[in-house]
């Protein structure tokens, strides 16, 4: 029943509102259209100031894990379409990380699959932060509230 | 065989992929740990503690008690924080 | 904490896009956006094809509650910005209806604040749907499913 | 005072708003609906069901246990399906 299941892992910037825009063009039929954009915010995970952060990836395997995801929500949702763009790479303060969308009749699905999709990203794909700032780089921990949060969707 | 590190496996042990000759025997991840850490005091202190070890064979995330053969990707890195 | 709360329910059609992007510009240190489109499909209720459909609405009063329901998303979840728009009068079938965004430090605030602000507007903002079909026009009832969503966030 | 009716109750009816001469005692919603319909068959018809009804006194969500005033804007209309 899913039209378009779409990811990309990139190093290139990319436009949040640019592609909402796009992929509501491209959902034809849909009700609701959910988006999540993750941005660098200009503190690290201390409250420190923070100019930048690189996300390490495992090419390959990165790319492998995000469809799955895609595919798996769609599966779970009978979504009409769904998109997952996550960029690798050196990213200042400010700048998108990550972008889901999600396009079903209703909004409950919609919701739904795009809350599943961040927390399996969060758990599931192979990203690592290091972040930068002013003492200094150093490597993001994962939360346990993000595994806790993931765990909501077995 | 290869082996990969990612994060600060791989600035600690300041290299992104080592080719190790696996003893024989050696069938599973927890196995293949038990010789990396044989190999330097570097290895050692860095898979000193394996609950904050993940791992995957062939780019799929695998438990430490995976088997793997000597023809397998295998990677060792901390637990992601992507998103 | 709140930077910018705003609403606006209006007759002209609607970017969703260009409305994600402009509020994501303007949300400067979050780390999390979500947004919500709501649009017209292109079949009624009973699943029969619709060409457009007219929302009728309570001037005045639309205004108030729908701004009334951003104060309250924006106090609940401390949310640095949040958007709402809603139209009113003659859509065709695939135009936006309705759209909510939200900008915090993190997810899980937005994604609630977004999916409350659907609840409400579903069940408390005054407007009416007339779905035209090739059968005539004909009222949309509302729906218990509707209601029990909004009970959530007592 | 000043009635608004809106969606099916506004084109039943076949008006957005009339002009109601308010009986002496009458001090609710409820009350004001036991009066409306006296007003004609059409009222009869279209208030007959209050549980499928929704009201506003001041554009504020009002229980038709409401009290009012008549310097208030009363108004009737179904449950809201917008979103």
């Amino acid at each position: 029943m899913s039209g378009s299941i779409a990811s990309r892992v990139q190093a290139e910037p990319f436009e949040p509102g640019a592609e909402l825009a796009r992929f509501t063009k491209a959902a034809p039929g849909a009700g609701a259209i959910v988006s999540f954009t993750g941005l660098v915010r200009g503190e690290d995970h201390a409250g420190r100031a923070l100019t930048a952060m690189t996300l390490e990836h495992y090419p390959g395997m990165t790319e492998a894990q995000v469809h799955a995801m895609t595919e798996e929500a769609a599966r779970r949702w009978s979504l009409l379409s769904v998109l997952v763009i996550h960029r690798f790479g050196r990213l200042e303060a400010g700048a998108p990380i990550v972008f889901v969308a999600t396009a079903s009749p209703h909004r409950r699905a919609a919701f739904e699959a795009a809350d599943f999709l961040m927390d399996w990203l969060k758990t599931k794909a192979p990203f690592w932060k290091l972040e930068e700032g002013a003492e200094g780089a150093e490597w993001v921990a994962a939360k346990a509230e993000d595994d806790q949060a993931a765990a909501r969707w077995r | 065989m290869r082996v990969r590190y990612f994060a600060w496996l791989r600035s600690r042990l300041n290299r992104a992929e080592e080719d190790v000759a696996v003893p024989a025997g050696v069938t599973t991840l927890n196995g293949l740990l038990d010789h990396l850490i044989t190999l330097s005091p570097g290895h050692a202190a860095v898979f000193a503690d394996r609950t904050i070890l993940r791992a995957a064979i062939n780019q799929v995330f695998a438990d430490l008690d995976s088997a793997f053969t000597p023809t397998d990707e295998v990677a060792f890195f901390p637990p992601v924080t992507g998103g």
